[in-house]
């Protein structure tokens, strides 16, 4: 008897070794990306001839040349403003005419309505590469390359997938009494679907954050479909700074231009991160 | 399950903040339109003529075409179909990025330029993907009037295909603010390289070349002589301290240098290029190649390249070396500008023109970066009429005192660190393209050399397989062709 | 209750919304045939000419790009490239993805470390590939400098060589992604209710019990989602690589996977080729085998789903 | 209000297996309660849902006040509805609940105030017209969601199971204000629930349903004490009728121990009948003189009587080894004894045909 507990102890003890083993093998990887985090934030306030020589030094100068720099050759204000424009705009047009699609498709019955789900779910599949050399001829051909407007509207095409993917999951999640109960009081379909939209907020506002993360990340797009300076994407910008960071082996110039770019990230995602990760989880999970 | 606090308000946001986007996307291609054509031109072209009109450069661009013979029928379409003020609009594509030494001076070129003749010149500094974007331009039909890159990678896209308009009459155009002709000061022996039909296409601007670099003071520390032979060079490098030969193995085309500079040591100018240009394959198991493979394995074998050289990221080899770790670097002419930020104190920058070989040949890399004017340009006229400008001596000095390059102009002085480079064009008894022109004139078949070339460099493959593979795959390459 | 809307013949307030669903599914669908599937149909279509896109017209060629890829040796390294993603990158996402899943359960700061690990996911591909190049260089770099200073000294690689160089980038990418699948497979597994592991408990079943007995199955859907989102990611990955290699410098030959030479050989490069139609027909394999693999873990991952 | 009526409503859903409803007929009167009732899955819900218009019938037809609404959508049947779980818009004020249907019919607002405020004052929710139904209690929920129906003063009430989400006690004082209601409006409703109690405390029929097959329709009395067959009797009633198995030849019953003679007549039958006992109707019997002898597995205390749970030791009744009685509490035997048990009154013995299960025709 007595050994048998011994033995269960043992086990135990084994068990619980091994999930501390676990956890702590968890925390070294998240440090692990707040180190280098951590490194390169510190490294964008060194000096370009020192920041290699004693990787774990201090920052020694306290200036913010390596910040002006990188500012202006980011160009920020009008990388921004363009990222701005063709994912907020791309986005946004995405979710006015992925939403009601997402909506016919789950919530109202008609042939070949499930077959179309699948069909648009294709299209997550197909690669960009395989739609960029046609896309760019074609929109070559009605003016809309080199334009904010043609990065908008392809934005909108590559992410009408899995918007539509995702929001079919949400809307699929709403309890369809409240449909009907419109229907009974007498509502038109229009009117039943304004009332169910506010219900699928969620899932909207998680949908469309996870469109413009993707499209904010994109630059394969940006860099094909424009080449104006004017019309740089952040995405791009940073490949060009980092081109040109390179070039002049400015490194403290361009984990300046990084740090510019990651904060405003960094604290939109503190702030939304919950919402991302849950938006995901339902449209993925369903 | 439910949200269920107010869920109006930011669906409404949603929807207004797509129409807002919408109106402020059509407003800022509108903005950007009218301040690219109309506002910032217009005025600038009708004041220049009065203000400016005491300056020489004026002359040709008033009547632009009227004065050179041979590009009357090229020029013709385009001006019948121009916008006056288009016409006074440039459209040029460079390579360097801003920020760089190079990208500097010629913004400093294009500001005078537009000042003197009212031209605006719309320049987009696109880095080295500068090919990415003229194709994209030129597709879309969106006219690029010049374009700046390397010499090369503009044969293999643009000249060699017929995309590029000839500049043979750009010769006989006087370089404003000079008594001379384009064709005075640019050697033919540049210009010949890439001309088709006798007439050039690419107008250089920058001639660069490669070699071995070195720091001269590091040599005299160890004692040592600078070498001349393969021979020496090896037993050199051995001598030279740790890490001695110093290089960024990431860099494909870097790692090529050498058994291109060895093949062409031991097959002379053309030889390389030939054995690409087999379609038998059979000449790569010639015994030049073989001497110039087997060169090379000794190099790899001797222990004088530095640790994990193979997995150096540029420019990481390059700053070390000039950091005092490491004697030599096989690299362009360039290297000099690129390291001058970081390099040592009392860095003396030398160049060894690549060692010879026994019963070889000598030659040397010309390694244009120049112009071109695309055949579909709007304004090959103008086009021409700024490069002409830019080859002023003044203008184009810059490029040797600030970006320490060299330029294709002999009248114009040289930076120290690039005596030695020009020494060695000099006393060269002829010159060659870079990669013998493999890269340029076969874009893919010199992917699938890269690759073999890198196993033997990183000793993962020894001669023989080198040379087998290298034979298989030429008459493989053609064979699909 | 009783389900009966759920399948069946359009109820009346329905009856008519197959024109009605049209008018709301219409501008969507658009867009997506004209963004997505057009393009599509005319890569394939591409693929089979000869065309270089600046001025001249595509010719064709039949099965021409074809017969030169699949001679190509570049084309089958980048191909291998791609499967070792998909395949050695794949299995260690999943590991790592399913051993935090487990341990992220029962530890208090889950949902910060969920967040870090997701970080990455949000951060362009250009800044990640920076911080990795910066991690990994082989003097002076963070890893290398970090293995030294805690005495590994032995441990230093060269760690961007080209025999290892690929398994850098395989790890950037676990790095990546193993975020982005903890989210997705914890989401699986805060489904299923508590009392299917109490009632495990009280049957004595040990962690592993546990793991294969309730929480494989009842994940088993969302696992096959997250399979087949797998495939899509490792196929299409290219930002992280292509930015690898640093710009202005092509991507070193030894990362080449079948997005970036599709982008060398048709889009641009430092010394491009040009060549629309092969790299069309590289994009046409890439589509061809994640539409392969899909069905494949389709078939192999059909279960019943079960209702919980 | 008005009438509804049914006529031969069919539904199939798919054409391999049985139809969820077949042949339905029914009429309703203005202003009568009626009660869908049967085990889940019978298809009550499907008919209220045709009812309703959210579903199509496969065939049959539907008239409402005399008029054909088949082929009439849903909004504009002017039928009101209270779903189980009461389908409240989560992002609306208990106001903008209620007053939903008005708005959309366009009536103008302050019409609609008043509207909604004096039906909220009916249903007692007048405290909590700002609140969300996300604040509410079950019970207000309920009550919203009847508001919204009765604020339109509809043709017809159609509630789907509208007290099953709500705990016991609530539910049998929700059971009561509907009734209450009901009769106050003269609101023509059909009611589904699968609960007998509520059928039979609420309706003014009852509308048996089983397999999508109407198997009685009936005032609750009715059903109680003539059930049509063997599947109402066993439904409606709780505890549930004891079936046996008897012999049977038209005057003389043979069942169990007992030989009982009928004071009804029934038409001619011989052989094996099902005979229905309800627990009610059986008492306890001093030894020898019980009509049923057995052993006691289990006894019940429920206050103010006992259930009392026998085995029938007499072999051979496969159908039913156990009966079921309801007894006074001074009666209760003692678990694990032997005891008898006797039919109180004969006439409230049940026959059934062996085989179709239907009642016995009486003469």
């Amino acid at each position: 008897m007595e050994s048998v507990l011994e033995l269960g102890a043992a086990k135990r003890g084994a068990r619980l070794a091994s999930k501390g083993f676990g956890r702590l093998f968890v925390w070294v990887w998240v440090l692990f990306s707040l180190a280098m985090l951590a490194w390169l934030i510190l490294a964008a306030f060194k000096r370009n001839n020192t920041v290699f020589r004693d990787l774990w030094a201090l920052p020694d100068s306290n200036e913010l040349q390596n910040f002006s720099d990188a500012w202006d050759l980011l160009n920020l204000a009008q990388t921004t403003l363009n990222s701005l424009l063709t994912v907020g705009g791309g986005t946004a047009l995405t979710m006015a005419v992925a939403a009601p699609a997402a909506y016919a498709l789950t919530r109202m019955r008609f042939r070949g309505a499930s077959p179309m789900v699948s069909f648009f779910a294709l299209g997550i599949g197909v690669p960009v590469h395989a739609i960029i050399i046609p896309l760019f001829v074609g929109l070559s051909e009605v003016n809309l390359t080199n334009s904010l407007w043609g990065l908008t509207l392809t934005y909108m095409g590559v992410s009408m997938p899995f918007a539509v993917f995702l929001m079919t999951g949400f809307f699929r999640s709403l309890p369809s009494e409240l449909e009907e109960a419109a229907v009974v009081e007498g509502a038109s379909p229009l009117r039943v679907f304004s009332v169910m939209l506010p219900l699928a907020r969620p899932g909207m506002v998680a949908s469309a954050l996870i469109v413009a993360v993707g499209l904010w990340n994109e630059f394969l797009l940006a860099l094909v479909l424009t080449y104006d300076e004017g019309k740089r994407t952040i995405g791009v910008g940073l490949l060009n700074t980092f081109g040109a960071m390179r070039y002049t082996s400015n490194w403290v110039g361009l984990f300046a231009s990084v740090v510019i770019m990651l904060t405003p990230l960094i604290i939109l995602y503190t702030w939304l991160s919950r919402r991302i990760i849950e938006g995901l989880t339902v449209g993925a999970t369903k | 399950m439910i949200n269920k606090r107010d869920g109006r308000r930011p669906l409404w946001l949603i929807f207004v903040a797509a129409l807002l986007t919408l109106a402020l996307v059509a407003a800022g291609c509108g903005n950007d339109d009218d301040s690219d054509s109309g506002t910032a031109s217009v005025p600038e072209a009708t004041e220049a003529p009065t203000s400016d009109a005491m300056e020489e450069p004026m002359e040709p661009t008033e009547e632009p075409g009227d004065d050179m013979e041979e590009p009357m029928e090229p020029t013709e379409e385009p001006r019948d179909d121009m916008e006056p003020d288009e016409d006074n609009t440039l459209r040029y594509f460079s390579m360097w990025n801003e920020g760089e030494p190079q990208q500097e001076v010629l913004q400093g070129i294009i500001d005078s330029y537009e000042e003197d003749t009212g031209v605006d010149v719309d320049v987009l500094w696109a880095g080295r993907e500068v090919l990415t974007s003229v194709r994209a331009a030129l597709s879309a039909g969106d006219a690029v009037d010049l374009i700046g890159f390397e010499a090369e990678p503009l044969a293999g896209a643009l000249v060699n295909t017929g995309e590029t308009h000839p500049l043979g009459s750009l010769l006989d155009h006087e370089i404003p603010g000079e008594d001379v002709t384009v064709g005075e000061v640019i050697p033919e022996s540049f210009l010949d390289i890439y001309a088709v039909d006798g007439e050039p296409h690419i107008i250089p601007y920058i001639v660069n070349s490669s070699g071995i670099h070195y720091d001269a003071r590091r040599l005299a520390e160890f004692g040592l002589e600078r070498p001349e032979t393969w021979d020496e060079f090896i037993e050199t490098a051995l001598a030279a301290g740790d890490n001695a030969v110093q290089h960024d193995g990431l860099i494909n085309f870097y790692n090529a240098y050498w058994l291109y500079w060895l093949i062409l040591r031991h097959g002379g100018p053309g030889s390389f290029n030939a054995a690409a240009a087999d379609p038998t394959g059979d000449l790569w198991r010639s015994d030049y190649i073989r001497a110039a493979v087997e060169d090379l394995v000794e190099l790899v074998e001797s222990g004088a390249l530095a640790d994990g050289y193979e997995g150096s990221n540029w420019p990481i080899a390059q700053q070390e070396w000039a950091n005092g770790n490491g004697t030599f670097n096989i690299n362009g002419t360039w290297l000099a500008s690129e390291t001058a930020s970081y390099s040592s104190e009392g860095f003396e920058y030398r160049l060894l023109p690549f060692p010879t070989t026994e019963g070889g040949y000598e030659s040397a890399e010309v390694y244009q970066i120049g112009w071109v004017v695309p055949e579909a340009a709007d304004s090959p006229t103008a086009a021409q009429e700024f490069i002409a400008y830019a080859l002023n001596s003044e203008r184009l000095s810059g490029m040797v005192d600030v970006a320490k390059n060299l330029v294709p102009r002999s009248d114009i002085g040289v930076p120290p660190e690039l005596q030695d480079a020009v020494d060695m064009l000099a006393a060269s008894p002829a010159g060659h393209r870079p990669y013998d022109g493999v890269q340029g004139d076969y874009p893919e078949y010199w992917v699938e050399f890269m690759q073999l070339d890198d196993q033997l460099f990183f000793g993962q493959i020894g001669a023989d397989e080198f040379i087998d593979e290298m034979a298989e795959t030429t008459s493989n390459y053609w064979a699909n062709q | 209750m009783e389900v009966s809307s759920a399948k069946g013949v359009s109820p009346p307030h329905l009856r008519h919304d197959g024109r009605r669903a049209a008018t709301f599914i219409a501008p969507a669908l658009t867009i997506y045939l004209l963004i997505i599937m057009a393009p599509t149909v005319a890569t394939v279509w591409i693929s089979f000419t000869e065309w270089r896109g600046i001025g001249d017209s595509p010719e064709f060629v039949g099965l021409d790009n074809y017969r030169h890829l699949f001679r190509s040796d570049t084309f089958w390294g980048s191909f291998n490239r791609t499967l070792g993603i998909l395949a050695v990158g794949g299995l260690l996402v999943f590991f790592f993805s399913f051993l935090f899943t487990m341990l992220l359960r029962e530890m208090r700061a889950k949902k910060f470390l969920r967040a870090v690990l997701f970080f990455p996911n949000v951060v362009p591909p250009v800044a990640l590939a920076i911080a990795w190049g910066v991690l990994l260089a082989p003097r002076n770099g963070l890893l290398n400098g970090f293995l030294e200073a805690i005495g590994l000294d032995f441990a230093t690689r060269t760690w961007l060589a080209p025999d290892i160089i690929f398994r850098s980038v395989i790890a950037g990418l676990v790095w990546i992604y193993t975020g982005f699948f903890v989210t997705i497979l914890m989401a699986g597994v805060d489904r299923i209710p508590k009392h299917f592991y109490e009632a495990a408990d009280l049957e004595g079943a040990s962690s592993r019990q546990k793991l294969f007995r309730v929480t494989l199955p009842l994940t088993w859907d969302v696992l096959s989602v997250a399979a087949v989102l797998w495939v899509i990611t490792a196929i299409k990955t290219f930002e992280f690589i292509y930015a690898f290699g640093g710009s202005g410098t092509d991507p070193s030959i030894a990362t080449w996977t079948l997005p970036v030479q599709v982008y060398a050989v048709a889009l641009g490069n430092r010394s491009p080729i040009f060549a629309l139609g092969q790299g069309s027909a590289i994009a046409v394999v890439m589509v061809v085998l994640v539409g392969f693999l899909v069905v494949l873990i389709r078939r192999i991952m059909h279960r019943r789903v079960v209702e919980f | 209000m008005a009438s509804i009526s049914l006529n031969g409503i069919t539904k199939v859903f798919s054409s391999d297996g049985p139809p969820a409803l077949s042949e339905v007929d029914l009429d309703i009167a203005d202003g009568e309660f009626i009660v869908l009732v049967g085990p889940s899955g019978c298809g009550k819900t499907t008919l209220l849902r045709i009812v309703a218009g959210l579903e199509t019938s496969s065939g049959g037809e539907l008239h409402i006040d005399g008029a054909d609404v088949s082929n009439v959508p849903a909004g504009t049947r002017n039928i009101a509805m209270v779903f189980q779980n009461y389908a409240l818009f989560p992002h609306l004020t208990v106001a903008e609940n209620i007053g939903f249907g008005l708005k959309i019919r366009g009536v103008k607002k302050a019409e609609r105030l008043a509207q909604v405020e004096n039906v909220a004052s009916l249903l007692g929710l007048s405290p909590y017209l700002a609140r969300r139904p996300g604040e509410l209690s079950g019970g207000q929920r309920q009550r919203v969601a009847m508001g919204r129906a009765i604020i339109r003063q509809p043709a017809a009430f159609l509630m789907d199971e509208p007290l099953s989400n709500l705990d016991a006690k609530l539910r049998v004082e929700m059971r009561g204000e509907i009734s209450r209601m009901q009769r106050r409006l003269q609101a023509t409703t059909i009611y589904v629930t699968h609960d007998q109690t509520e059928a039979m405390t609420m309706g003014d029929r009852v509308v048996v349903l089983n397999q999508g097959v109407v198997q009685q329709i009936g005032s609750p009395e009715h059903l109680y004490s003539n059930p049509a067959n063997v599947f109402v009797a066993k439904f409606i009633g709780a505890p549930t009728m004891n079936m046996l198995v008897g012999s049977f030849d038209g005057e003389h019953l043979e069942v169990g121990s007992a030989k009982l003679s009928l004071h009804t007549r029934y038409a001619p039958q011989s052989g094996e009948v099902q005979v229905g006992v309800r627990p009610e109707h059986l008492s306890m019997a001093a030894a020898g003189e019980g009509h049923f002898k057995g052993k006691v597995v289990l006894v019940e205390h429920l206050g103010k009587e006992v259930q009392v749970h026998m085995e029938l030791s007499e072999a051979g009744q496969q159908e039913a080894s156990e009966l079921i009685a309801i007894v006074d509490p001074s009666e209760a035997p003692q678990e694990d004894t032997e005891a008898e048990i006797s039919i109180d009154n004969i006439n409230k013995v049940h026959l059934f045909e062996l085989d179709s299960g239907n009642t016995l025709t009486k003469l």
